[in-house]
């Protein structure tokens, strides 16, 4: 009955609040915008590997026409799987690899993380913010600097504290770095690990907390400042629209900010006072139309060498494959 | 009263039919576990024991794709089963077959690019070795303080996991890779890859290794002195000794055979179907495979069967899953069924249960004082 | 309540086991303060009707009356409440708790710490049977834990007292001394049902002896009136013959144990100290002593089993104390141990299996490590032969043989593959007259062929009658061998009973 | 850095509340191995009675009645293990790993729509007076209620086997079974209960890492507790107050390891990471060497069946 069939694969539970939760939100943004014309058919724990590659195989065998993977480590089932079904669309997530019928999506994170950076540097006491991070990979690192520069920029004497704990999702652990983070007098944690475990702590101790991939106000009504949401919703009705159009196109690589809505600023509490909810805002527009990014000279790497000249903005490159933390940042990045 | 008195000798017919019965009320009781969550529970067991096998419009890839999802069960479960029958419980595969993965991988990634013959044989030796050096530790540990190997062999996993998490992000990380985690795709080295030999089937060696493997031991355990030694230990360790069993070589041994095996099945994937190194590699073959072990009654003809059950549970129940929007979970608890109901079938093979109404034929009430 | 007659009645109890009928139509009386002795060779039948009657196993049918009242226990509880008690011979004892714990365990009011303390001393006193309570249980002797389960049960009062083969672990002194308390206590009211092998103990204490035969009762009569041997034809059957014991000459010396000493790691295993024995060719060395005082500790370091911490053993003139157990079967030196089941034997596997275990090298079940199933199967058909083991066959399972029967095959298993030397414990334990008698026939004919022999056991007339030399292990202790012709029978319960001089 | 920046007052009251979890399932398996049960399904139970006692506490905002029904999910757990093993006389090892991966799944199942709920927090309870001293009252006397229940039960775990009759039972039922059988104790029964009870200290603990500890539910969240808490009776050698400081230490590690971290010590984070199984290893090894000597804690018949005489 259909004109078209949908798949998606995720790699964790499809309600976990974070990362597949949001992708499921885009889900139902296709269902929503095209009704019976689509059907959308998705599988949730879908490991990294060969798991994939076969759960693809038979969503195409199904019936599908398109497959979007969620997930960094779905790359290679996804080639591999484009590879036999050259008719079939297929769309991979925060990955780098892509061919005929592959594109590739990804969301410019570190904007957004510049933004809350900037709130925590205007709202912290203590001038301690702590960070749990998961895995000491790219994306994670630019996280880290991207939000102390916005921070150190707001507040010079702010100062960094970053756990990392090696799992995307773990609560029992990430309640036990945000607490030991906040035990050390850190008032506002930022986390870049999956579940809403650090905002139930934060607003337990009296701290502030950040909503990660979608707004966890729930968790902590007093604790949650703003949240960074992950928009797939108008990405994902965008091409499933395209490809219904014959418009669609292979070997794309999307890499999307908050000017393109893929990156959302939660709405922001009245915990903050005015006056910064109000720069952040400025700032999060400024981003948005360009005219700041967030790595711009003069920036130093950690040992104090020079990375980026005054004015300079950081290339796409270096950013993509960072694996340094810049000056003032304490610590080791785990190698 | 339930009552329930050894049989004289174990009843073979038992011993085929009791996973048999297992099976079913698995499916019925299964059956009830979809139907409360309101899907057919019909279509459901359809989709999870029939499609993959019969259904015009998956079998044709779905069935060797039973055989490749159940080879490293098979593999693992194999040796588990030898200590299993010994009574050492080497519940750390998972661990062990990390660690075969890591060791041959890091022996294919330091070669690269070499273009050799004897790397892909190299890269075998490491994954066995790797995974016997990872089962060592709680063989030796056991052999000389007496440490109890479940424990050991199980915290070792997650050490293992973390060494994996940290090879993926640092020392076996792709150059090419801009950075995120996960090493080269040996699969695309051909000196280090582990390729299909039916065209389009994904059938690869690892397969064929572990289905030679089921025929190579049922063989030696039956016919060879270790297997004999092995029954030996585990139903009467006593009479082990006084035979002149050397138990702590026994201990080596299944440890050893168990590591190996789940080494090279490690080895296998990582060269095969996932390859690559990667946080997330594992995906709990080793713990599935003890259920598998124990669903083949540790036998290896049964471990064959029962490893190809299992793989059917996995593959039919994507199926399910994505067809009906049946959750993960509910795979996992069907699954859990099984294996309590195997379990519990077992009973019937070496006992027999009969239900006494307490009737005695003297007059009941009597009952004096 | 009289002071004559009947206190227990029963009536055609039976109880089925899925291979056999334990207990086939079984009628007793048991009557007020006697001492009855309840005869019958293994497997008659006697511990099944004594659990019924203590309420751990319920009967098919059949009916009980005590005090002519309908007797049906509901359990041990149950039946201790109404004045039966139990002594049991095996599993009844916690290793690791003390004394104290294991009398409260087997008591069902619970009492204040002190008032149960200073019961247990009065009735200790009374009968003369002093135990320390705070003692942990597995570090005592075999008659001192009999000890406690006597008072844990006198402690209730009972009207009947169970004892099942109470004397077999003790010495004959504790035996003597058993008798004393037994003969009081009866003579205070109470009845004693007691089950024993040996016969010219009963003779001694028992005023009604009931003999079964394969699950029914076949006599009542009174011990005292009629001969052992006519008591163990009526148990078995059948009339037997005792083993002809030839003269032989001894020969080389073939075993020498030098200062052999054992520490065990096990908190409850029995020390050796120091023990040193000469063997020789076609000589019989019997070793007399109660259990428990290092009978399995020695054949397990003559096997190979344990390794001596002391010490040295020679086998004709060479060094064999760093062998292992495959090494010196090889030698040709043989054993077989007292725990048929699990230790001599493996319950689940056939007799086929059964062989490999001590076999395998000696006789060559197997060819470069792969076993050969055939030539196994044919030597379990050659022991089933020789010994006249009574089975379905080589493929039967252990655990479906008869104790006695299993005995056969286990001791035959060494037999056949010509020991040099051969040490066995407890040969007949618990085996019938007649099945012993052929066991200890066997081991005399190997004798004859040169073969040394040393024989383990508790029952000191086998030892008279088939060794030449005898030694008592006490305590771990060898005492000095003496010839057994020459011993009277208050010279060997002196050497068993107390530790060397 | 600055380790001025670690309170070490606040670290070891939230070490006693990280440590809670595992203390309660590892007092339940005790008893349970006491009496000869080895249940490898503390995992299991432990997260199937997270998920109990949250969605009790979702559904009735009571978080009292949310511990009742964890400990209660526990059981119903438990109840499985104690059919399949002492009724259908199943291998132990076996049926208790069936039962974690059965745990795991059932508890996903039941909790997929309880995902990213927040239940009623509960109140420490300040304990007057005490809780005002320095140091002490804040390591101490500010903790909930199930932190002083945790601490209670090991009290009475010890007096269970110290001083009470029923103890004294379940002891002799570990140490030999067929002993106690011919007695007249009810082996089946007295491992019936064994293996309930250390199913609702289990499922107590899960509920604790659901309802205090995180406190949300997640798929797996118990991420391995079970584990720890079984080697913890192995290394407490089967004593309650060994098992209190056990858990404490481990507790410990965890929590030293993260602080070290937001020291910005330089120090390998993966190795870290590892430390507590490493460390439980390294006492394992250690209680084992040196219980050679001594063997006598171990129950007897630990995990072996019991078919009756
Ligand atoms: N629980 C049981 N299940 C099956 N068969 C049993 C059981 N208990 C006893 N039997 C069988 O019942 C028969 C009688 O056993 P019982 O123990 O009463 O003999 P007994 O006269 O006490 O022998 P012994 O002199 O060896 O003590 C034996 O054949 C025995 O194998
Ligand atoms: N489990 C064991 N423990 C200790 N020693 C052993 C063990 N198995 C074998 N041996 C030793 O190894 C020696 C070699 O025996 P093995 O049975 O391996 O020979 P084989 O290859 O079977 O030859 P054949 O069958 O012709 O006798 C034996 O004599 C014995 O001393
Ligand atoms: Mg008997
Ligand atoms: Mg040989």
């Amino acid at each position: 009955a259909s004109d078209m069939k949908v798949g998606f694969i995720m790699v964790g539970p499809l309600d976990d609040h974070g990362w597949n939760y949001q992708h499921s939100v885009g889900i139902k943004a296709i269902n929503e915008a095209f009704g019976d014309k689509v059907e959308t058919i998705y599988q949730e724990n879908v490991p990294e590997g060969p798991d994939a590659e076969r759960v693809m195989t038979q969503m195409v065998l199904s019936g599908a026409d398109m497959i979007f993977a969620t997930s960094f480590g779905h790359m290679d089932p996804v080639i591999n799987v484009a590879k036999k079904f050259p008719d079939v669309k297929f769309e991979h997530a925060t990955g780098f690899k892509t061919a005929d019928n592959v594109s590739t999506y990804s969301a410019r994170f570190y904007e957004g993380r510049s933004v809350i950076g900037h709130i925590a540097g205007k709202v912290t006491k203590s001038n301690k913010i702590g960070y749990v991070a998961s895995y000491p990979i790219p994306e994670v690192v630019r996280g880290i600097n991207s939000a102390y520069l916005a921070a150190k920029a707001a507040n010079p004497d702010v100062e960094f504290k970053v756990i990392w704990i090696f799992t995307w999702f773990d609560p029992a652990k990430e309640a036990d770095a945000a607490k030991t983070l906040i035990q050390q007098g850190a008032d506002v944690i930022m986390q870049h690990v999956d579940s809403s475990a650090i905002m139930t702590v934060a607003e337990e101790a009296g701290v502030f907390a950040y909503g990660q991939a979608s707004d966890m106000s729930e968790f902590g009504p007093n604790a949650h400042l703003t949240a960074i949401i992950n928009g797939w919703g108008p990405y994902y009705v965008k091409r499933v629209k395209e490809a219904m159009d014959g418009t669609w196109k292979g070997k794309q690589e999307t890499f999307d900010g908050i000017g393109d809505g893929m990156v959302i600023i939660g709405k922001m509490s009245d915990k903050i006072p005015a006056s910064v909810r109000k720069e952040a805002q400025d700032l999060a527009d400024s981003i948005a139309s360009g005219d700041i990014h967030p790595f711009t000279g003069p920036i130093n790497k950690q040992d104090g060498s020079p990375w980026l000249a005054d004015g300079e903005e950081a290339d796409i490159g270096t950013l993509l494959g960072m694996n340094f933390y810049v000056e003032g940042i304490e610590g080791d990045i785990p190698q | 009263m339930l009552k329930i008195e050894p049989r004289k000798n174990r009843s073979n017919f038992l011993e085929v039919s009791a996973p048999v019965i297992a099976v079913i009320l698995t499916m019925i009781f299964g059956g009830f576990l979809f139907l409360s969550m309101g899907k057919n529970p019909f279509e459901a067991i359809k989709l999870i024991f029939w499609d993959p096998i019969m259904s015009p419009t998956f079998s044709e890839y779905s069935r060797p794709q039973l055989v490749i999802k159940a080879a490293p069960l098979i593999l693992i479960a194999l040796g588990l089963s030898f200590g299993f029958r010994a009574n050492i419980w080497n519940i750390g595969a998972e661990g062990q077959y990390i660690m075969g993965a890591l060791f041959s991988g890091s022996i294919g990634l330091a070669l690269y690019p070499l273009d050799a013959w004897f790397i892909f044989p190299l890269m075998i030796l490491g994954g066995i070795i790797g995974g016997i050096f990872w089962a060592m530790i709680p063989a030796i540990l056991k052999i000389k303080f007496n440490t109890n190997e479940i424990l050991v062999s199980l915290m070792l996993v997650y050490v293992a996991e973390q060494i994996l998490a940290l090879a993926s992000i640092s020392f076996l990380r792709n150059p090419e890779g801009l950075g995120f985690p996960g090493s080269r795709d040996l699969s695309k080295y051909p000196s280090a890859s582990n390729p299909e030999l039916i065209a389009n089937s994904g059938i690869h060696v690892g397969v064929i290794c572990s289905f030679i493997a089921v025929v190579f031991l049922t063989y030696f355990l039956t016919y060879h002195r270790l297997g004999f030694q092995i029954k030996l230990i585990g139903q009467a360790p006593k009479a082990a000794k006084f035979s002149g069993v050397n138990v702590n070589y026994i201990v080596i041994f299944c440890l050893g055979l168990s590591g190996g095996l789940a080494g090279i099945a490690g080895m296998f994937e990582l060269t095969g179907p996932a390859g690559l190194i990667n946080i997330d590699f594992n995906v709990g073959y080793g713990f599935t495979a003890i259920i598998v072990a124990f669903l083949g009654r540790l036998h290896p003809i049964g471990i064959l069967f029962a490893g190809l059950l299992m793989s059917l549970t996995y593959v039919g129940g994507e199926l399910a899953q994505f067809m009906l929007s049946i959750p993960a979970a509910a795979i996992q608890v069907f699954q859990g069924m099984l294996l309590f109901f195997l379990l519990s079938t077992d009973l019937l093979v070496s006992y027999k249960i009969s239900f006494n109404l307490g009737i005695n034929n003297s007059n009941p009430k009597s009952k004096s004082e | 309540m009289s002071d004559k007659g009947t206190i227990l009645k029963i009536k055609d109890i039976s109880k089925e086991y899925p291979s056999v009928k334990a207990n086939d139509s079984v009628s007793l009386d048991l009557e007020y303060g006697k001492i009855q002795a309840l005869l019958g060779e293994n497997g008659a039948g006697k511990s099944t009707l004594v659990k019924i009657i203590y309420g751990l196993v319920k009967p098919d049918s059949g009916r009980m009356y005590l005090n002519d009242m309908e007797y049906r226990p509901k359990g041990p509880q149950d039946a201790r409440s109404k004045g039966v008690g139990m002594v049991f011979q095996h599993f009844s004892l916690f290793d690791a708790l003390s004394v104290f714990e294991n009398i409260v365990l087997g008591l069902d009011n619970i009492l204040e710490k002190k008032e149960l303390q200073k019961q247990i001393i009065d009735v200790s006193s009374e009968y003369g049977l002093s135990i320390s309570l705070d003692k942990i249980v597995g570090n005592l002797s075999a008659g001192e834990r009999q000890r406690i389960e006597i008072i844990r049960c006198l402690l209730l009062n009972p009207k009947i007292m169970i004892m099942d083969e109470p004397t077999s672990v003790l010495t004959p002194g504790e035996v003597s001394d058993l008798f004393l308390v037994l003969k009081k206590l009866s003579k205070s009211g109470m009845s004693i049902l007691y089950i024993s092998h040996k016969l010219e103990e009963i003779r001694t204490i028992c005023t009604k002896a009931t003999i079964m035969r394969r699950g029914r009762v076949v006599k009542n009569c009174d011990p005292q009136k009629i001969s052992a041997t006519k008591i163990a034809e009526e148990m078995v059957g059948t009339s037997f013959s005792s083993p002809k014991k030839s003269k032989i000459k001894k020969g080389k010396e073939c075993l020498q144990i030098n200062n052999l000493s054992f520490q065990p790691s096990d908190p409850f295993g029995i020390p050796i100290k120091n023990l040193n024995l000469k063997l020789h060719h076609g000589e019989i060395i019997g070793i007399g002593g109660v259990a428990g005082n290092g009978q399995e500790e020695f054949l397990s370091l003559l096997s190979g089993e344990l390794k001596p911490s002391n010490g040295s053993l020679f086998f004709n003139d060479e060094d064999i104390t760093k062998l292992n157990v495959v090494e010196r079967r090889n030698k040709g030196i043989l054993s077989a141990p007292e725990e048929r089941l699990g230790h001599a034997a493996v319950p689940a596997m056939s007799l086929t299996e059964n062989c490999l275990i001590t076999a395998e090298h000696r006789m060559k079940l197997s060819k470069r490590g792969l076993i050969d199933y055939t030539i196994s199967k044919n030597l379990s058909d050659r022991i089933i032969k020789k010994l006249d083991v009574r089975t379905g066959g080589s493929d039967a399972l252990a655990r479906s043989l008869s104790g006695g029967n299993l005995q056969k095959f286990v001791i035959g298993r060494e037999l056949i593959q010509n020991p040099k030397i051969f040490i066995v414990n407890q040969p007949t334990w618990g085996v019938d007259a007649a099945a012993a008698s052929s066991i200890r026939q066997q081991i005399l004919d190997l004798a004859k062929e040169g073969t040394g022999i040393i024989v383990i056991s508790q029952d000191l007339d086998e030892l008279l009658e088939i060794s030449d030399v005898f030694c008592a292990l006490v305590g771990g202790q060898l005492s000095s061998p003496e010839m057994t012709n020459e011993l009277n029978p208050s010279r060997l319960g002196m050497l068993i009973s107390n530790s060397i001089e | 850095m600055d380790f001025s920046d670690i309170n070490f007052s606040l670290l070891i009251a939230s070490l006693i509340v990280a440590a809670t979890p595992i203390l309660l399932a590892a007092l339940g398996e005790l008893v349970a191995e006491k009496s000869g049960v080895l249940n490898l399904g503390v995992e299991g139970m432990m997260i199937f009675g997270a998920i109990s006692g949250f969605i009790i506490t979702i559904e009735t905002k009571n978080p009292w009645l949310g511990f009742l029904c964890s400990s209660i999910g526990g059981i119903l757990l438990a109840s499985i293990f104690a059919v399949v093993t002492q009724i259908f006389r199943a291998n132990q090892v076996a049926s208790g790993l069936a039962l974690t991966l059965f745990g795991l799944g059932f508890s996903a199942l039941l909790g997929q729509s309880y995902t990213g709920l927040k239940p009623v927090s509960f109140p420490d309870m300040h304990i007057p007076i005490l809780a005002d001293i320095p140091v002490i009252g804040i390591i101490l006397f500010q903790h909930d209620f199930i932190v002083y229940f945790s601490i209670f039960a090991v009290f009475l775990v010890y007096y269970l086997f110290r001083k009470s009759h029923f103890g004294l039972i379940i002891k002799a039922v570990g140490e030999n079974h067929d002993s106690a059988h011919a007695l007249g104790y009810n082996v089946i029964l007295i491992r019936f209960f064994t293996i309930l009870l250390g199913g609702a200290l289990a499922g107590l603990g899960g509920g604790y890492l659901s309802l205090v500890r995180v406190p949300q539910w997640t798929e797996g969240m118990t991420a391995g507790a079970g584990w720890i808490a079984l080697a913890l009776v192995v290394f407490a050698s089967w004593q309650p107050f060994r098992l209190l400081i056990g858990a404490y230490i481990f507790g410990g590690i965890t929590l030293l390891q993260l602080n070290l971290q937001a020291l910005g010590l330089e120090i390998n984070v993966a190795l870290l990471s590892m430390s507590p199984y490493l460390v439980t290893i390294g006492v394992l090894v250690f209680m084992s060497a040196r219980r050679n000597k001594n063997s006598l804690e171990a129950p007897k018949s630990l995990g072996k069946t019991f078919f009756g005489l």
